[in-house]
This record gives structure tokens, sequence and C-alpha cells, in this order.
């Protein structure tokens, strides 16, 4: 990644940014770099093992991102959707940031020490990734990209779900929400989870009790499916950081769904694109209601 | 401490005798995404002993993520308190890693500090832990460099020593002893030249500098270290839920009606915003550096002060779990090669 | 836990009912006055406007023993608030899917739209509502939720 | 710990025959927070409101909860009594155990357990109460009155008379609504032009109303005290600054043949016309529709193909040119007065309704609705006050009247009494008889509903010395038979079938709201029936307010209403709104919401929800002046209290005063077994 | 479209050439009618002048073959027939006391989810067929619809037409080509079951009916029930002055199979004791 480490190099030595968040090799296996010296641009990768979203590190709440000044973050397509959503709802300002997007195959579900993107390992978000070239950028790097592999897991596995009965769904989540401990890195590793302070820490009332029986983790987690209904940008990191390897992306896509067949909204990196809950049609379908 | 022998089929039987004597099995079981945890068993057949680590640690059999600590219940006046059990039914934990058994021993210290937990301690004594000499994961293995070893019998009753058709088995414990009393006829003595343990597949890394670790650790409160490490850390506390010695719980008061409720105990974790954060608002660890150096200086500093010995067992389950990609050996490394003083690596401000 | 006599007779499930206040409310006053027959399960909490109902809400009545719930409020363009049924409605046409993806019986959820002169149709939305529920059975899989961890 | 009085209302016996209040009380007595639980048989007289003041002051009470009727009802009277002993009124809430349980259940074991978990919710909420100050904002001393007939017209006079201004905006060309087409008015006789025309002249030149006539009113946004009322002035084609009203354009005019709306289709008018020459104000005004310029002009003629009115007038006051105009009035309150209509049994049927073909309006010639004949008796009308046939001009020797068409008819038409018609139709066969001494008027009624003042006596002397002839049963059917209407009809008294031969038949229709009456009320988000009558706020004790604070209802847009009625709410109306103007402030409910700076995280979908606008983004700075964040903020002028903002609000960082989470999440742990 | 097809008494007796015209137009309109097996009288008025009980089980024992031979619609061409099987479905919906009282009585399963037609009905779903199948013109044939007092009251129960003011007969008559009078008597009594016990009021109100007819320049009476066609045609005799000229009364089904070609004989005409045959040959003649 030749082009993109030249082009940190430049923006680093003229000063027009504080840092360039990028990705770098790791004890084992690519992780996030934060460069600050011109000199260390050398270190900046960009392959289909880098699936973090940098996007995530733009959020106000990120103190000590933000004392390194004016920042520059690496962006595939998923993740300047993210900066959208972060623009949309007044996060952060376009001249705040400066975005070096890529162009993107396709990355790992799950990333290991070295590249290997087949059908079986390419990330269930990828396979008909439309912003493979994202719209949303200041400098754009990277060769013309191939498609990524196909896969449909995701949805198979979506359609599978729907059609058992409520009981079949209900023994399912149970199961995978039982390994839930609440340790909430679902959202913390979030890009459009960046509440000052969250509804499930609030305590005066405890809407959602903070513990992780299976009460609690059903409270919690509709609670996180519900707000990100509309906003989630589907870039997996929810799942990828869950250490009890709960599913949660197949609750985003349900609710992607849901919300593209009922609003007509997809995720999307343009930022004027509102949100479909916040806002209403007079005909917004109500088969539902008596 | 002698050591016997025991086949496989006799394992399977040993199993299968405990649990028709109404006594718990734990051992590492295959979870419904095909990764390993310690679960409670009721067959053989569901024990995984083909060295593949749990996902998470033993602890949690111990102190489990949340659990009711007593419940409430008022009558206009007066409230009346109904208590929770603290003795609990004989357990059995087959195949338990010397790095999560070493743990459960490293923490029986704090448990048992300034008040006796007896949650904790009624767990322990109804539990006999069966270990499992370790192959070895992967390169983020290093209990070698915290003073424990892939056959550490530490936090053992019996350890197991696969050979290729059965195992060793060194009895550690009285409680392993009556183990073995309790069921003679699943154990043998030793093959005279039977093969030899296989040893590790992983080379075990050489010992860190503990002392010097510590040492630098409480003099460079303010090293921009912290800071540096600290960018990519999203302060989600997946390390801590993952860690075999990480111990820290909240208390809370769960209301399920006007009149009647729950205290429980649950996980927590000091890598949060909010585990410091004062009623008046006030954070002393106010950000993401202040929180992930506190979790260096529990465990390499704090707890060594007060118990003599480092809060970790090297089982690498932080670094593996870490969605960005911190890497604990890493940093250790970092800050021996800074104690060491020929730190001529030069530290980003 | 439902008191002795009423698990050996029928089971009478208890509904909680997330009303607004200008329509929904008023039309359950008018039943009142009315003198409308109506099943006794359901307990009302008063809400300014279907806009203010929270998904929240929905999850903590079941999570308080609720075997079924209503959400009602004013008929669309009939807002007091001019917009606030709008919103819920897209709220809950989204919440809804959730719960069904979830798991949760949807038909344990009721949402209607009663203006301030429909007090039979509050009666008749009461009524279905406690029968359907009744039907169903208590909703155990949620009331056994609070158990320790396995 | 709380310290909250428990109060549960007998109510007579409406909720004590099916819910033990005794049983409640003390049930409540050992609900954890109640340190006083009393019943008493009617907690709403003032006895019993002397209970809550003494206890407040003898228990130390923080909190108090009336188990009694719909806080509609009464929540200001206890809330009033509360503040009258010292506690804050907002710390004072009610339990509905009349509408939401004694009224409608009727096992009363399972009756009170119900009143005891309301009870004990909303104890519960209580706990969570805070004491709230009322809100005070200004109030614009102007009132807007929709729709010129009688009603607006009385509630214009009395409001700019008790020194208020007034905007009075009215559909048509002219002011004067229904009333200035009837001939003479019951119960008196005395002819509707004499005593309505002065009131349209005073209204004309009073100085405190600006009549804007042949104007809608287009939007309309704010909340009591704040209104902002965009109105279209529809283009008359006529400059009403230049027109002195000689009517030179109107004889000019070219086109004759048009059906005139205000002789109900049965005289004709030219395309420019003035509706009645009493018009007010007397203001020609060009109906684009038969105009033979306009229609040109609208198929896309270049040369001008009439101005026929244009040539005539020397003021040179026609402008072919002029366009719709918007202007925006600040009121502080609203009155909504815009009558009533006839139902349409003809053709265009009102949606979802059909019938009465059997009667042949519309298809048999000389059958006629109420209006009509007024038309006719009228001496402006278009047979100068003679009853003549509309088919051959003839006098009619025989006419029949058939009462409640539409009316009273669940099946078929509306369930409701029209109220008036029993009156102008015994009217109609009085002026009927004056005018046509040997006519015999046939009237076939159920009942006849004359409850005013002087209102039997009036139907008795239409019988008794006008000589109508009351025939009790409905009509069947009536057809063409050559030059008569046969009628066929039921005597229910004797109990014979009847058929008659009439010269003309009229119809008594059902009296309806405006059209467009639903869009106007949800313009001012005003809930209506399913007629489209505006909902009152209570039938009984705010008969002219509407559950939307500031906008008030006079006239046949509420309900079917006669004059008398009509002109007593307008000048009920008035008076509230007078009263409303007479505060220097207004107080307004402490229903706001309140963002916590420190949690938001200026997101702003609060914004983006709010129907009022009332979410303003505030920056947060440090000592230095750096800026932290920018966080939402509400208003507590504009805010209405709906809560979509909290709902919204991922963290609940907004809180609704009087519904806040706290107090939500109260009521729903009561609700746990 | 395959129907349950419920004649009545009448229909297998006074009123044959209602069944027989039926069945001739059915078949030509390829509408299958399905006979009810094991059929029993609707109860009629006697039943329901009695038992209220028996008027509503007697239809509901009919309606309930209707279910379990597989029907989900049953043609009931009689008036009264369809009067009273229309009243028994609506009043058991409308009630589940009563429901459950028949269901006693019936003592087999009834879920009451037949729906019942009758022949105007019928006839005005199949008219743009009837249209289409026209091979004679009876452009030239002006007749009054009438529909009596039963065959559209009352409204809650009836429903397919409007009770003061029909037009379903105009409909079928339209597509058969022939032109129907507008005149007044359309919905007056015929004097009904009177027949026998006060046939003076029955000549005098068939009397009245006839004149209205005449004077509106219709050339013959179309009916939908069998008790106002025996009241105007076989009594019409006691109704005419000497030397007046009778006014044919046929069946809808009857104009209708005229219109489609088909011969007066298997349309049972010559049943009738008014003659109509003139008439059809008359129209028979102007073969499009």
């Amino acid at each position: 990644m030749k082009e993109l480490q030249v082009l940190a190099r430049k923006l680093l030595a003229e000063g027009s940014v504080g840092v360039v968040i990028g990705y770098e090799e790791g004890p084992h296996g690519v992780r996030p770099a934060f460069i600050t010296r011109s000199e260390d641009a050398g270190r900046l990768v960009f392959d289909p093992r880098c699936v973090h979203n940098l996007a995530t590190y733009l959020s106000p709440r990120r103190s000590v991102v933000k004392g390194l000044g004016k920042p520059a973050v690496v962006v595939k397509g998923c993740d300047a959707r993210a900066v959208a959503g972060l623009l949309r709802e007044s996060q952060l300002t376009r001249d705040d940031v400066v975005l070096i997007a890529v162009r993107c195959g396709g990355v790992m579900q799950h990333p290991a020490q070295h590249v290997d993107l087949r059908a079986e390992t390419v990330a269930d978000r990828c396979a008909g990734c439309d912003v493979r070239e994202p719209h949303l950028f200041d400098f754009m790097v990277g060769e013309a990209p191939t498609a990524p592999p196909a896969t449909d897991r995701r949805e198979a596995r979506i359609r599978e779900l729907e059609a058992g009965s409520p009981a079949d769904r209900w023994a399912f989540w149970q199961q995978e929400l039982a390994r839930c401990v609440r340790c909430h890195a679902c959202r913390q590793a979030c890009p459009m989870c960046f509440c000052e302070r969250c509804v499930a820490d609030k305590t005066q009332p405890g809407w959602i009790e903070s513990s992780p029986h299976p009460r609690g983790n059903l409270a919690f987690h509709l609670t996180r499916a519900i707000h990100q209904a509309g906003r989630c940008v589907d870039c997996g990191e929810c799942e990828r950081a869950c250490p009890a390897g709960i599913p949660l992306g197949l609750l985003n896509r349900k609710l992607a769904l849901v919300v593209a067949e009922r609003f007509g909204h997809h995720a999307s990196d343009d930022p004027s694109v509102p949100a479909p809950i916040g806002s209403y049609a007079s005909n917004d379908g109500q088969e539902f209601i008596l | 401490m002698d050591t016997l022998f025991i086949t496989r089929e006799n394992l399977a039987a040993l199993t299968a005798d405990l649990l028709a004597s109404g006594t718990h099995v734990a051992a590492p079981t295959r979870a419904s995404d095909a990764q390993t945890e310690y679960r409670y068993v009721t067959d053989f057949a569901q024990v995984r002993l083909d060295g593949s680590m749990p996902r998470r640690s033993l602890k949690e059999l111990f102190l489990p993520p949340t659990e009711p600590l007593l419940r409430w219940r008022q009558h206009q006046g007066d409230v009346e308190l109904q208590e929770v059990p603290t003795s609990f039914p004989p357990t059995v934990v087959l195949g338990a890693r010397p790095c999560d058994a070493a743990a459960v021993d490293v923490l029986d210290r704090v448990m048992g500090w300034d008040y006796r937990d007896e949650l904790w301690f009624g767990r322990r004594a109804a539990t006999t832990v069966i270990s499992l000499a370790c192959p070895g994961v992967d390169d983020l293995c290093f209990c070698s460099a915290v003073g424990g070893s892939p056959e550490s019998t530490r936090g053992a009753d019996l350890l197991l020593t696969p050979v290729t058709d059965g195992y060793h088995v060194t009895v550690v414990t009285d409680k392993g002893r009556s183990l073995l009393s309790a069921h003679p006829s699943r154990f043998g003595a030793l093959p005279a030249s039977g093969p030899l343990p296989a040893g590790p597949r992983i080379p075990a890394p050489g010992p860190l500098p503990l002392g010097q670790i510590r040492t630098w650790l409480e003099s460079n409160f303010d090293h921009p270290l912290w800071h540096e490490v600290a960018l990519r850390c999203h302060g989600c506390g997946a390390c801590a839920s993952v860690c075999p010695t990480c111990h820290c719980f909240d208390i809370v008061d769960e209301p399920e009606g006007v009149d009647r409720g729950t205290r429980r105990r649950n996980w927590d974790t000091c890598q949060t915003s909010v585990f410091t954060l004062h009623a008046s608002g006030h954070n002393p660890r106010h950000d993401q550096g202040a929180r992930f150096r506190q979790r260096l200086m529990h465990k390499f500093s704090i707890y060594p002060d007060k118990f003599g010995e480092v809060l970790c067992t090297g089982c690498g389950r932080c670094a593996r779990a870490c969605p960005a990609g911190q890497d604990i050996v890493e940093l250790l490394g970092r800050i021996g090669a800074l104690a060491a003083g020929n730190g001529h690596e030069k530290v980003e401000a | 836990m439902a008191t002795a006599a009423e698990s050996l007779t029928t089971f009478e499930p208890r509904i909680t009912a997330f009303v607004c206040n200008w329509c929904t409310y008023t039309g359950a006053d008018l039943a009142g006055t009315s003198r409308l027959q109506m099943a006794p399960n359901v307990r009302i909490v008063r809400l300014p406007c279907t806009g203010r109902i929270d998904p929240l809400f929905v999850i903590k009545a079941f999570e308080r023993g609720a075997d079924g719930v209503i959400v009602s409020g004013c008929h669309p363009a009939d807002c007091h608030y001019t917009a606030g049924n709008y919103h819920a409605r897209r709220r809950f046409a989204v919440f809804r899917e959730l719960l069904d993806f979830m798991g949760i019986d949807t038909r344990r959820v009721t949402f209607s739209w009663v203006s301030a002169s429909e007090g039979g149709k509050w009666r008749d939305v009461v009524n279905e509502t406690v029968a359907r529920v009744q039907e169903l059975g208590p909703f155990e899989a949620y009331h056994q939720l609070a158990g320790r961890q396995a | 710990m709380a310290r909250i009085g428990v109060f549960v209302c007998h109510c007579g016996e409406n909720i004590g025959r099916t819910v033990d209040c005794a049983r409640v009380a003390e049930a409540l007595r050992e609900h954890p927070g109640v340190a006083h639980s009393v019943d008493y048989k009617y907690m709403c007289s003032d006895p019993g409101q002397a209970l809550i003041k003494q206890a407040i002051v003898e228990k130390r009470l923080d909190g108090v909860v009336v188990a009694a009727c719909s806080p509609h009802m009464h929540e200001k009277t206890f809330r009033r009594a509360c503040a009258g002993a010292g506690l804050n009124p907002f710390l004072c809430e009610m339990a509905n155990v009349r509408e939401h349980c004694s009224w409608i259940h009727e096992d009363r074991a399972r009756a009170t357990d119900k009143a005891i978990d309301l009870a004990r919710t909303i104890v519960e909420k209580v706990k969570h109460n805070r004491p709230l100050q009322t809100i005070r904002i200004p109030v614009t001393r102007r009132a807007l009155v929709i729709g010129g007939g009688i009603a607006g017209i009385q509630a214009a006079l009395d409001i700019a008379d008790g020194g208020a201004e007034v905007v009075l905006v009215e559909k048509e060309p002219s002011i004067g609504g229904h009333m200035s087409q009837l001939s003479e008015t019951f119960p008196t006789l005395d002819c509707s032009q004499c005593i309505l025309t002065p009131r349209m002249v005073e209204v004309y030149q009073h100085p405190r109303i600006k009549l804007l006539a042949f104007s809608e009113v287009d939007e309309v946004s704010g909340y009591i005290g704040n209104f902002t009322v965009k109105i279209r002035q529809k283009a008359r084609a006529v400059d009403t600054s230049k027109c002195n009203g000689c009517g030179a354009c109107t004889t000019a005019c070219i086109q004759r043949k048009i059906p005139s709306e205000f002789d109900e289709r049965l005289g004709m008018r030219s395309a420019i016309y003035v509706p009645f020459p009493q018009a007010v104000p007397n203001t020609p005004v060009i109906d684009r529709a038969n105009c033979a310029y306009f229609k040109a002009k609208a198929k896309g003629a270049t040369k001008a193909a009439c101005g026929k009115c244009a040539q005539a007038c020397s003021r040179e006051a026609i402008d072919f040119d002029q366009q719709d105009s918007f202007l925006t009035e600040r009121v502080g309150a609203i009155v909504v007065a815009t009558g009533f209509q006839l139902y349409q049994i003809g053709a265009d049927q009102p949606q979802g309704l059909t019938g009465y073909g059997e009667y042949g309006y519309g298809t048999v010639p000389d059958v006629i609705d109420g209006l009509q004949f007024e038309r006719l008796a009228s001496a402006s009308g278009p047979t100068g006050g003679k009853i003549l046939r509309p088919s051959d001009g003839k006098e009619p020797k025989r006419i029949v009247f058939l009462q409640c068409v539409g009316s009273r008819d669940p099946a078929k038409g509306m369930a409701y009494c029209s109220k008036i018609c029993c009156m102008y139709v015994a009217k109609h066969t009085m002026l009927y008889r004056h005018k046509v001494h040997d006519g015999q008027a046939t009237v076939f009624y159920m009942d006849i509903r004359a409850a005013g003042k002087g209102y039997d006596e009036f139907t008795r002397r239409a019988i008794e010395e006008d000589g109508a002839r009351y025939v009790r049963g409905r009509v069947a059917r009536l057809y063409r038979d050559g030059d008569v209407i046969k009628v066929h009809g039921f005597d229910t008294l004797s109990g014979e079938p009847l058929v008659l031969d009439a010269d003309m038949v009229v119809l008594a229709t059902a009296m309806r709201p405006q059209p467009g009456i639903e869009a106007l009320a949800q313009k001012l988000s005003v809930s209506y029936d399913q007629h489209g009558f505006i909902n009152e706020a209570h039938p009984k004790l705010r008969p002219v307010e509407t559950n939307t604070a500031g906008v008030f209802v006079a006239g046949a847009c509420q309900a079917p209403r006669d004059i008398p009625d009509s002109v007593a709410m307008a000048s009920a109306a008035a008076a509230k709104i007078l009263g409303l103007f007479s505060q220097a402030e207004l107080e307004r409910e402490p229903i706001v919401a309140r963002v916590d700076a420190s949690l938001c995280a200026g997101c702003f979908h609060c914004e983006r929800v709010c129907p009022y606008g009332a979410v303003e983004r505030k920056e947060i700075r440090d000592r230095k002046g750096t800026l932290l964040k920018v966080v939402a903020e509400v208003n507590p002028g504009v805010c209405q209290g709906c809560g979509t903002c909290q709902a919204t609000c991922p963290s609940k960082s907004v809180e609704l005063d009087g519904f806040t989470d706290q107090q939500i999440w109260a009521e729903i742990n009561a609700l746990a077994l | 479209m395959r129907i349950g097809y419920y004649p009545g008494c009448s229909l297998h007796a006074t009123a044959r050439e209602l069944d027989e015209s039926l069945r001739a137009v059915a078949s030509a309109l390829d509408l299958e009618l399905q006979e009810l097996d094991d059929w029993s009288c609707c109860g009629a008025t006697s039943a329901h002048a009695t038992n209220h009980l028996l008027s509503l089980a007697l239809p509901a024992r009919n309606l309930a073959l209707a279910e379990a031979q597989g029907h989900d619609r049953v043609l009931a061409p009689c008036a009264a027939c369809y009067n009273r099987l229309a009243t028994a479905r609506h009043g058991i919906a409308a009630d589940s006391a009563v429901a459950a009282r028949v269901a006693r009585v019936l003592d087999r399963p009834f879920a009451n989810r037949v729906a019942v037609a009758n022949l105007v009905e019928v006839l005005r779903e199949l008219g743009p067929t009837i249209k289409a199948k026209t091979v004679r013109s009876l452009a030239s044939l002006k007749v009054a619809c009438y529909y009596g007092c039963l065959l559209v009251r009352p409204a809650e129960v009836v429903g397919f037409d409007d009770p003061e003011q029909p037009t379903s007969m105009e409909e079928v008559v339209r597509a058969t080509g022939a032109t129907p009078v507008a005149w007044q008597m359309r919905l007056e009594c015929c004097g009904g079951a009177f027949s026998l016990a006060r046939t003076a009021s029955v000549v005098r109100l068939g009397r009245a009916i006839l004149d209205d007819a005449r004077r509106a320049g219709a050339e013959a009476l179309v009916v939908a029930c069998p008790m106002c066609h025996s009241n105007l045609d076989f009594r019409q005799s006691a109704m005419l002055e000497r030397g007046e000229k009778p006014l044919p009364v046929l069946y809808l089904s009857e104009l209708v199979g005229l219109a489609l070609g088909l011969a007066p004989g298997t349309l049972g005409l010559q049943r009738h004791f008014v003659d109509a045959r003139p008439l059809a040959a008359r129209t028979a003649a102007e073969v499009r």
C-alpha cells in the first residue's frame, strides 16, 4: 500500500493532520495504528485482514484520540458509512476529519495471521457490497477492487430462523444470550454507539438490569438492536468484538431488511440521507394496528 | 507425588460413575459456535480433551458472571431477608487448563483476604479439579513467562498427562487422593515401560523480568506509554471477562416489584468509563489511558505488593479476545525493555 | 405468581395497556360513562401521547409479569400533538418485527388506534386481547428469565 | 420514606356499587410509603376536599392520590384543593377507578382487586412526582374567528366589544352564513335580514374587527396565547379598495344563467356577482369557473374573450390578474364557528351515505329541501317571497313536509336528531298559510321536538291557528303522477296507510358540519366525531372549549344548533376568551421536557421529532471559552409536553416532567404480583 | 361457477316452471347447480309465526347440509326460502346464545359458514355472460320488474340491494336486452299468504299492481318469487274486467331463458295461467 504510505507521510509532513489512523501489522495480525510522525508512515498497510472500523475512533467521547489533533482516517466503504452516520448525527463536522478512502475487495470475517479471502472466510457484509469504491472521501487510494466472493450465510440463517416458530427463535436466542456477560464490547466497538451515558448504565430508573441474567440480557439486546435500526452501517464490529461469539449480525441485518422493506431506507455513506426512525411518512404501513 | 495411570475408557467410566453418584462434572465442551467453553456435562462424550482453549476461564465456575447474594421482601415496616445457600453440590472439573487451575489458586488469596467469601470458598470446597497437561495453544500462551508451566499442578487436585493410550495421573492433593480411593477400580499402576508423555508443542517463552516491571510500573505513573497504548483501546472490558484472574465485581439491588427484589453480584471491569465514576460526576480515571494502566498496575504491581505474586497466569486470552489487537506480552516486553534501561525504543509522545 | 384460586379455574391474563391521554384514555372514559362491560384484566398506564410510549415500557411490562401488552392512541392525523402517533407507528412497526424475530409471540402485543369517541372499539380491543392472551396462556417463558447464569 | 395520602371515593354508588372502597383504602394503608388512607362517599364535594386539606396538614403529607373518577374530570379540582393546603398541586394525581374500573366491571372481587392495583400504580408514580411551578407565557390579546355566520359574527362582536382585536375569516364572498338565506326566524317570526344585517354592518364598521371575507385558514401553528395563523385571501378579481358597490359590472355581465348558491340553485346569477343585496362586504367576486374571460384564458386563449364588467366599471376596480394573497396573523385564541350544511340526498351524496332515492330529491320536480323553501319564502328570493313551484311557477295548493330525512336514521343516514327541523317546518307551514290562504300544509313527523322557550306554543299555533295538518308517520315513497306528486305515507295514530296528492314536497334533511371541517380540525389538532362535528372538551362542563387549549367552538359546527344556541355559545366562547386575555400572562401546565446537558450526546434526534420545534441547540464551553460540546435544550414556552423526544432519545437524557421515566417505571413496577 | 341449490317445496310443486327455467338457464350459462342432498322445508311463514327456535333450526339444518356437502354458497331461488335462510344465518351469527340453542337442536356440526344467495343476485353476477350469450333480441319487449315486499327486506339481513330503491332486477333485464319500464308499485305487497284466507284483498292489491304496470306500458311482469307469481298469474283471471287484455307474468329466469334462445317448453311457459307463449313466439321472430 505504497500510495497510502506516501499520502500519509505528506499529510503528516505538511502538518494538515495531527494523526493518521490506519492499520499496521501487529504481533499477531493487523490492528489499528495511530501514526503521528511522518517517518512512521511506512507502518501503514491495507489488505483483507483490515476489518476494524476506524470511524469508531472519531467519536467525541474518545478524549485520548482527540488529543492528537485533526485526524486523517483510512476508511473502507462500510467505515465511510459510519463516518456519514457520525456527520448525520452531529458528532463531528465534515472539515473535522480527512477521509482517506480505500478501494476494498472484501475483508475476512475472522482475520487470522495471513490473508485468506475465500467464500468461506469472507465477512458476511461484504457480499453484495455497493460501496467497494466509497463515495465519501477526500482522497481515494487502492486499485480497482474485484467483487468479493459471494456468500449469503447470514441471510440464509435469518430465513431459517424466520421459517421456525416463535418458540424455536426464542430457544435459539436464549441459548445465544445465555453466554452474554454484559461486558458491552459490542457497544464500545460500535461507531454509532456514541452516547455520553448509555441507557443500559442508567440506574434511576434501571430500565435495563445490568446483571447478565437472561432477563437483563434480553432487555439490553432488544434495546441495542432497536437503537441501531436504520442507523447500523453493517460494519460487523459488534459481532467481532463480542467475546462470547453471539451472532449480533443477525439482529442488525434483520432490522436493516425490515427498515428497507418498510421505509425504503438503506444504510448509505451520504450524510444528507436522514435515518428512518425519527422521521415518518403519512402512508407508513399500519397493517399490524387494529 | 505418586503417579498412577488411567485409560481413556476408565476416564469415561469414572465420569459416568461421578455423574451417576450425583456429582456435577464440568469440562471443556463445544459451544453452538464451535468454540470451546467450560460447561456442566451430562455425558463423557461432551467432554473435549483435545487441548482446545475454552473461551472463558475456570473462574466462571467459582465466581459466576451473576449470582444472587440475597432476596428481600418488605412487609409494611420490617424487611424479611432470604439468604442464599453457601454449600454447593460436589463437583468435579475434568480437563481444566493448568493456567486456569493456577489462577483459581491465585484468587484464593484475595477471596480469603480481609473477608472470607463464603460463596467462593463454598464452591471451592465442593469442587475437585482434575487438570490436563497443556499442549500449548498458540504463540500468545506465556504461562511459563509468569511462573507457570504447561504441566503445572498448581490449583489442581489431580493432573492428567496424556500418553498414547491413556493418561498419567499425578496425585497432587489429599482431595485428589480421596477421589482416587473413592473409585480405585478406575485407576491402575503406572506401566513400567510405557511411552513418555509428549512435551508441549509450543516452545514456552522464557520468564519475564516481573520484578523490574513492577518497579518500573510503580515509578512511571504518567509515562506517555499509557497514552500511546490506550489510543486503540475501546474500553470494553472483553479482556477482563475472559481473564482467569480478573475478579472485580459490582453489587446491585434489583427491585422486582414494590416490596421485593434481589441483591446480585455481577462481573465488572476497571476498563469501563463508569467503573470509577463518582456520584458527583468526577472520575479519577477520566481517560482510557488511566484505565488501561490500572489493569497492568493491579496485575503486576498491586497484587504482587499484597500477595507476593502476579495476578496473571499467562493464558493469553486477553490478547485473543481484544477487538483492537492489544497484546499484553508485547506490552510487558516493552516495559521490561524500558525497565532494563537499555530502552533504545523511543516512545512516541 | 397467580393466586391459587386463579390458577385452578381459567387462567386470567395480566394485561398492561399504554394509552395516549387525548384519544384512547378518553375513549376508555367514554366506555366507562357508557357502562360498556369488559374484562377486568387490563391495567391502563396513561401517557401524554403514543409518541411518548417507549419500547422499554413494553419490555419492562413483560418483565414485571404481564402476559400481554396493549399500545393504543389517536388515529393518524388526529394526534393532539400532530405527529406523535406517526413516530410511534414507525417505531413499533420495527420493534414488533424485532420481538417476533427474537421469539416473542407478537399476538401478545396489541397495537390499536382508538379515538375519544370510540368507547365501543376500546371495549372490543380489551375483550379481544384478553381472550387471545387467555388462549395463549401465561407468558411463562418470559417470567422465568431471572434465573442464575447456567 | 414518602408520606402519601390515599383518598378512595365512593362517588355516591358509582364506584361503591362494584368496588369495595373500604377494602381498597385498607389495602393501600399497608402499601410502603402510604401515611394516610381513607375512603369517603363524595371526595369532590366540599367536605371531601376538606378531608384532603386536613390530612395534608395533620399527617404532613408529601403526596396525594385520589382514587375516584377520571383525571379529565376532577384533576384540577383536587390539585386546587392540595394547593389550598400548601401542597404543590403537581404532587397530587388521580387513579381512575370509576370510568376504568367500577363502571365497566360487575364482578365485585375482581373490580376491587383492579382498583387496588390502579391506586398502587399511582401511589408509586406520585413517589417520584416533583413539585412543579406553572409556566407563565405572554398572551397575544387578539382572537381569530373562523366562520362569518351568526355564531362567528356574535363571537367577533363580543370579543371586540370586550377590548380585544379580532380577525374574522369567512370562506364565502360575504359574511351572514345560512341565517342570511332565511326568510323569518322562529319562534318570533321576525325577519332574518332585519336582525342580521345590522350585526353584519356592525362587524364591518367595528374598529377592532379585521374582516377577511372570501378567505380561508391555510396553516395554524403555535399554542394557546401564541398561535400563528397563515390565511389565504382568495382572489376576487375585484380591487376592494376601489369598488364602491355600484353594481354596474353585475348588470353588464353577459353570463346570466349560473345557478345561485345563495338562492340554493332556485335563482340565477351572473359570473361577476354579489351573493345578496345586503352582502357585507358589498364587493362583487368573479366566479372563475363560469366567467367567459377566465374560461377562455384557462383554455389558453391569448385574446381577452370578454371584459364587459371591466368596461362597465367607472372606477377600474376589475383586476383580472389578481392572485390569491397570503397574510399571517398572530392570535392568542381561536373560535371555530364554521356552521352547518344540509344533508345533500341528491346525486352527490357525502361519502359512505346512500339512500332516500325513494324521496325523489333531484329526480322528481318540485321536491325541495328546507333552505330552498326559505329562499322561496324570502322577499329577496328568486320568487320575491311568493311560494311558487320551481317546475312551472304555479302556486302550490297542497304542500307535504317530511321531517327527519336522514336524521334519527342509523341505517341510512345519521343517528342523531338535527334539533331545528321541527321548528322550521312549523314555521314553513305558517309562512305558507300567510302567503297562500287556501293552501293546505301536511307534515309527516315522528315526534315534534320543540323544547325551547316559546317553541311548543309556536308549533301548537301552526296546527291550531294556521291549519297545518300533522300526520304522525313516515312517508314510504313519493313519485310524479302527471302534474301531481303522489305521496305514500302512513298515519300511525289511525293505523291507516295514506296516499296524498301534493303540488310540492319539502324535505327537512339532516344537519351536517361544513365540508372540509376534518381538514380544518386537523390543522388546529382538534378532535372531531365520526360525522365531522368538533368534539367539545366536556359536553356538560366545558361545552364551548375543545381539548386543544386556546381553541373554542361555537354554533352548528359542534352539533345541530339553532340561532339562539349559536348566539349563546358564541357569547360564551367570547367570555372565555376575554377571561383568557384578562390575565397578564397565561398559566400553563408545567408538563414540559428538560434536557440533562451532562448526558446529552448532541445527536439531535429529539430536534427532528419535535412537532413544535421546541428543541434548540446550546453550546457548552469551559471557562477558557473552548467549545466542549453542543447539546439540545428545550424551550419550555414552546414545548407542549408530548414526550416524543424522550421516547426517541437513545440515552434518555431528556425527561418530560409529569411523565418522567422514573414515574412510568414506578407505575409498571407496581403492577408486578 | 359451482353453487349449492336449495329448491324449496314450491319449486317442486306450484312453481315447477321456476325450477325448470332455472336449470335450463344454468346449464346455458355453465352455472353448475348442485341440489342439496336430503334438504328439508325452510319453515316458511308457518314456522316463524309459531315458534322462533323452529324458524331458525329448520333453515339451519339445510345450511348445515350445505356445509357438510362442501358448499360455501347456496342459491335459494324462492324469495321466501331465501329470506328464511338468510334470517336464520344472520340471527345465529349475531347471537351466541341463539347459536348454542340451535346447535343443540341440530346436533350436527354447523359453523354457519355458508352464504345464502337469491335468484336475482346470482343472475346479476352472471349479467355479462347473459349479455354475451343472448341470441334472441328482446329489445321491443317492455317489462315491469316486480320485487314484492320480501325480496330486498329487511335491509340488514338481505343486503344485496337498496331496500327502498332496488335496481338489481332492472340490471338483469337490461342484460337480456329487454327494456324495464319505470313504475311505482315495484315494492308493493301482492297479498302473499292471504291468497286463500282473504282472496278479496289479494285481488284488490293485485289489480292495483297490474294497472300501474299497464299504465307504465309494460307488456309483461317479471317476478322472482313463486308466491307473487301465483298471486299475479293464477289469480289474474279474477282481477280482469271483461275484455281487458291479460298481462303475462314471467319469472326472471324465464325471461333470461327467452333471451338465450331456449325453447318455451323447456322454460315451463306452458304452465302459466296467463298464456305467455304468444309473447315468446313474438320475440322468437326477431332472432338476431
